[in-house]
């Protein structure tokens, strides 16, 4: 059987296996070597790989990152960490400008197979400018796989799939998800995780729990919201199906639209900011799809507000259980 | 003689500011694992999130803002509490910030790295070299306003290799504002050493590369900081433009709470303490009879008893109300 | 009677009116000077009010747009020009988390009066880096105010509003409308303009066509589209609503939801990219709040992929009048 | 003797691809107003959108690209013809590209702005300041893969004020990565003149800040460009790391076809046409007997006949499909 990992293991572990696999597969980062990765996504890397493969880089992000471009385009398959996303403003142009139009502004000749590893999330009081989410922004910009994986299983299967990919991919592991001791995680984000590698498609959203009565649509860590949502609304008579998207670019649209074909109701639990993100593009997906509804589609997102440090603002803020269950009693009535 | 006069002050200050800051800092430092133990959960207790200390850098933030006045801006990094207590920042107010209190300087909102104080033109924030842009704007202003303030524009060794740190020099150079660029070099940026970021050993001579005055002074005294920013904060109120101060210091604490610092041989620290800036100063003050044991002591007693009751207030504060959450996005409604 | 004035004249006539009536208004940017502004909408303003106020930068547009939440801390009220949207990604940090966040993180002591002017928009040939809209994406961040003017008679009372708003406001001009004589322009988009100055309030969408058929909703250049879609449909017996958003932050809900009530169909014409954008936020706006229709909500927008540079690629992807006649056709089955 | 008999022939091959780039910008810079008379109109013409082109700038690339073997990289901006002609881009490919016809090197997706010949290893970018990370990206390349070639980073004087050049010269100088920087001083950055941009008079000083070399070398004269680069070709080769060049030029067209050119002195522009690079060169090459009227003639009309034949070639391709627009976002479909 195979061990129980955290999601953070789960990670370093796809990592290691694809830069023994791969001599080309390297990575670059602030404090990926020596430190391990500030939210352990890299630990025993350098020790394993040595300073060649596994770079500490100056706090120059467009430097590094624009690096990944020029590396890949001699055939190499760079791994760079952006320690927070909060931080893609200094360094968008090499990622959204480049590496995500370079294969297509080539014509196809130039193949960029370049996964930017970020964390994301709040819930710690990490403030305005450390806790965000912004899937939605890149998931935007035409040329980026956008993956968000929920728990450990999913964290090495999609991570080995993103460095695989000759495409970039953005790789958002959120940081209350990673079991790292001094982050609260649900502990069932620390599931089984087989030793050997092994591939999760990019594109194929995850059924995590079948129900009849609605729909509810999400990623990273609200899916344990969702999850304890559904558990409790369970015992009221209510059946939840839970959808883990898995990535956000490919959108498994088939899957979503036809759980709301069954249930006929649908709703989005979002930590991305509510208005112009991904919460809007579920919606209009399943709507677009002429399924019919029972009762309007509904969100439950972070609000259009810069994330607040007080812990009292904050929670007020988050997507949770509670907001979960008392929006699909509504949806039930 | 009146000159001299002024400089005891001076000294008095600076001590004061020094032992301040570094009292503050380390009773943070202990409050900050209030609740988190036995196991820490960076989420828990009353300061909850990161939380980057500024003890041991003292001499660089009381040496550089000793020489301002209230309308001189000081725009701040992460790691700003030295920088803030040293400009005037109310901390009793800075203080409920931090411990997410509707008292704080921005109502909870803002927090630890996101400090605001507009009556002493103070702020910071929680991006690496994104102080060096807006300490320009604030030269931009002076300029345009015909005033003769100047800005501080604070960043560590490891923000110097940000884009921003280029740009805002040749920009301050090119229209001669009155903007301070202070590096502070604590030779680490979280585990990775100077020498590992910069391909030089030292930014101060990067002014160079914008023609302008640049100097790197041991950060440890606190005399020599003032005497340095001074001559730059004359040059820059004179219009004569702008310059880059690189300050040696070190930290003494982890990058944030609750770093297990593996990266750091425990060497390197103890001898950095044996250099302790405030030590120093003391003992320099003390060897030229500038200060005496017994006034000494009251400060420490003055500055202990304004920190208690600075925690004091700070916790007996109310949290904001929850739905505040949704104030404040704009001014002036939506 | 007002003249008719072409949108690049009326934008550079208000920051004119705004900067002679308040000393605290100045402008930079690059090229903005002496060259009058690549897209002319600057013209004329360093010849008037001299080098301190209209600054003409080096290419740091970190360090510039920065500088206008420096110098805005400080009473000053910036205008800054980002020659084109398409360069966010190098002072996107600046923008999105210091200059949007700042009031928010300060608890409302700090203001930020400031304007960042850029163009947008592609239609001639220029490419994956140089004709994108992407004003989704700003729309995302919390803390911007969103505004796309679609004429010179809003252009102007826009501008002025933008300028005298406390909070910082992104204004986005097409270059496909500002009637600068070497790019093609509706002729409609230059219109009458009043000499003395005037605001046109932000969260006010416009209904440029009232029609009982379909709502169609759009912004900037695409509007010409619906419209001549309209008219031209109109002489079929289809009666369609065109509605201008003109800011995307606020947004006028409500003016859309009502229009949707009447028509029963709703139809989003965008120059964005279709995904995880404006679209999908106006379609959710509507079917959240329940409207019933008579056809799946429907969108025209910019596929998912960078912009192409040869005409024959680019033309097929812009959304224009034969593909919202086509789609309108389809929706009336 | 050898050594004469080798540059001689790098002599003709410098002076064949400089009057090649001038014939190619030239053509393009008439072919470009097609279809935009008497009313220009960007959009219109079998060359739409923006044109920069490089005539007077020739020397900068040819003296450093005559060093570079096809594996070495050149990454360029948004004027980038020159470097390309002088790496050896397929000049079919790349002119159909630019006429935005399925045979161009992109299938008509990327366009003047954008072009990339994987084959001889070149790109470029319509973003200011972009091609810094990305040359030091290759150069991270060669120093892992062990291979030797190496990395030419193009930028104008104007790119040289962006944070990207900062970033990538310190991270290449720590690294000690085979890079080179090319900064084409070509006095403008559209409107902006170099002293109105630029703190200090020469980019080429700026290498200092990051402890390597910086020369400073007149673009007129392509052997003087030639000898640099030759030398720090030579350097990054052999595992020294990086260089800065910057190169004195001059632009003799506008910024982009179009271009009002409002704001420089027409007395500058026929200044710098006295010192024409290849004139310059042309007469050198006379003057030293290395080459006769005769096989210059045969030169020019050899390269005016490829041109011709090359734009016919161009002209004569189909466009590509409309719907080929969806291909090309992802390799491998979605
Ligand atoms: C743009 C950006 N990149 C990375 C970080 C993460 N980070 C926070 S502090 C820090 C180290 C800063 O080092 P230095 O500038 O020397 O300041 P010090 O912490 O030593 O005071 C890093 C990498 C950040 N906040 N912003
Ligand atoms: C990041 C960015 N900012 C601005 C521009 C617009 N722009 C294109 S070329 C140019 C001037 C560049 O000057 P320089 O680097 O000297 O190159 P030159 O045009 O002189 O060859 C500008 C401002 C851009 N393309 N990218
Ligand atoms: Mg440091
Ligand atoms: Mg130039």
């Amino acid at each position: 059987m195979a061990r129980k990992l955290p999601m953070h293991k789960a990670i370093s572990e796809a990592i290691a296996q694809e830069m023994e696999r791969d001599p080309e597969v390297f990575i670059m980062g602030e404090d990926i070597g020596t430190y391990g990765g500030i939210f352990s996504a890299t630990t025993g890397l350098l020790q394993q790989f040595g300073v060649e493969r596994v770079r500490d880089t100056p706090i120059s992000e467009s430097a590094f990152i624009g690096g990944a471009l020029g590396a890949a385009s001699k055939g190499m398959r760079p791994i760079v960490e952006l320690m927070f996303v909060d931080f893609f403003g200094v360094a968008m142009d090499q990622i959204y400008n480049h590496i995500a139009k370079a294969h297509y502004m080539s014509g196809g000749n130039l193949r960029m197979p370049v996964v930017i590893l970020t964390a994301i999330g709040g819930g710690y009081s990490d403030a305005a400018q450390h806790s965000q989410c912004l899937y939605g922004l890149f998931a935007h910009v035409p040329g980026l796989k956008i993956v968000i994986p929920s728990n450990a299983y999913d964290a090495k299967g999609l991570m080995i799939s993103s460095i695989r990919d000759d495409n970039p991919v953005m790789y958002f592991f959120h940081k209350g998800l990673m079991g790292i001791g001094w982050m609260p995680s649900p502990p069932e984000a620390a599931n089984e995780v087989p030793e050997e590698p092994y591939e999760i498609p990019l594109g194929k959203a995850n059924i995590l729990r079948e129900g009849q009565d609605a729909t509810v649509v999400t990623v990273s860590r609200s899916i344990y919201e969702a999850l304890w949502a559904a558990e409790e609304l369970n015992q009221e008579g209510v059946s939840i199906e839970v959808i883990d998207l898995r990535t956000l670019v490919p959108l498994d649209r088939d899957t979503v639209i036809n759980s709301v074909k069954k249930t006929g109701r649908l709703l989005i639990v979002d930590e991305d900011y509510r208005s112009y993100g991904m919460s809007g593009e579920i919606i209009s997906t399943v709507t677009e799809s002429g399924v019919s509804l029972k009762f309007p589609p509904q969100r439950i997102a972070y609000p259009d507000i810069p994330v607040p440090y007080s812990r009292v603002l904050e929670s007020f803020a988050l997507p949770d259980k509670a907001k979960i269950k008392d929006r699909i009693k509504e949806m039930m009535r | 003689m009146e000159r001299e006069e002024i400089r005891r002050d001076e000294f008095v200050s600076m001590y004061r500011l020094m032992f301040k800051i570094r009292t503050y800092e380390e009773t943070l430092g202990q409050i900050y694992y209030e609740g988190k133990t036995p196991l820490f959960d960076i989420s828990k207790g009353p300061i909850p999130g990161e939380l980057h200390l500024s003890s041991g850098q003292e001499a660089a933030a009381v040496g550089v803002c000793i020489n301002l006045r209230p309308d001189d801006a000081v725009v701040g990094t992460h790691r700003a509490h030295h920088f803030a207590i040293a400009k005037g920042v109310d901390l009793k107010k800075m203080t409920s910030e931090i411990f997410g209190k509707k008292t704080g300087l921005s109502k909870g909102k803002g927090g630890h790295m996101h400090l605001f104080d507009t009556n002493v033109n103070f702020s910071c924030s929680g991006i690496v070299g994104a102080s060096f842009p807006q300490a320009v704007g604030v030269g931009i202003a002076a300029k345009m306003q015909g005033k003769d303030f100047v800005s501080i524009a604070v960043g560590g060794e490891g923000a110097a290799n940000q884009g921003t740190f280029h740009e805002s020099l040749n920009l301050a150079a090119l229209w001669k504002l009155p903007v301070i660029f202070v590096i502070e070099d604590n030779a680490w940026a979280i585990s990775v050493p100077k020498e590992k970021s910069t391909s030089i050993s030292r930014n101060s001579e990067r002014a160079k590369a914008y023609g302008i005055p640049g100097v790197y002074v041991d950060g440890n005294d606190v005399i020599g900081v003032y005497e340095v920013a001074r001559e730059a904060v004359k040059r820059a109120r004179a219009g004569e433009g702008p310059s880059l101060i690189e300050v040696k210091t070190y930290r003494f604490r982890g990058h944030f709470e609750g770093d297990p610092q593996l990266y750091r041989p425990k060497e390197d620290l103890e001898m950095a303490k044996q250099n302790d800036p405030i030590l120093k100063l003391e003992e320099d003050l003390k060897g030229k009879n500038i200060i005496t044991e017994e006034e000494i002591s009251r400060i420490k007693e003055e500055i202990e008893t304004e920190i208690k009751e600075v925690i004091e207030f700070a916790r007996n504060s109310p949290y904001p109300e929850p739905q505040e959450a949704l104030e404040d996005v704009f001014t002036g409604g939506d």
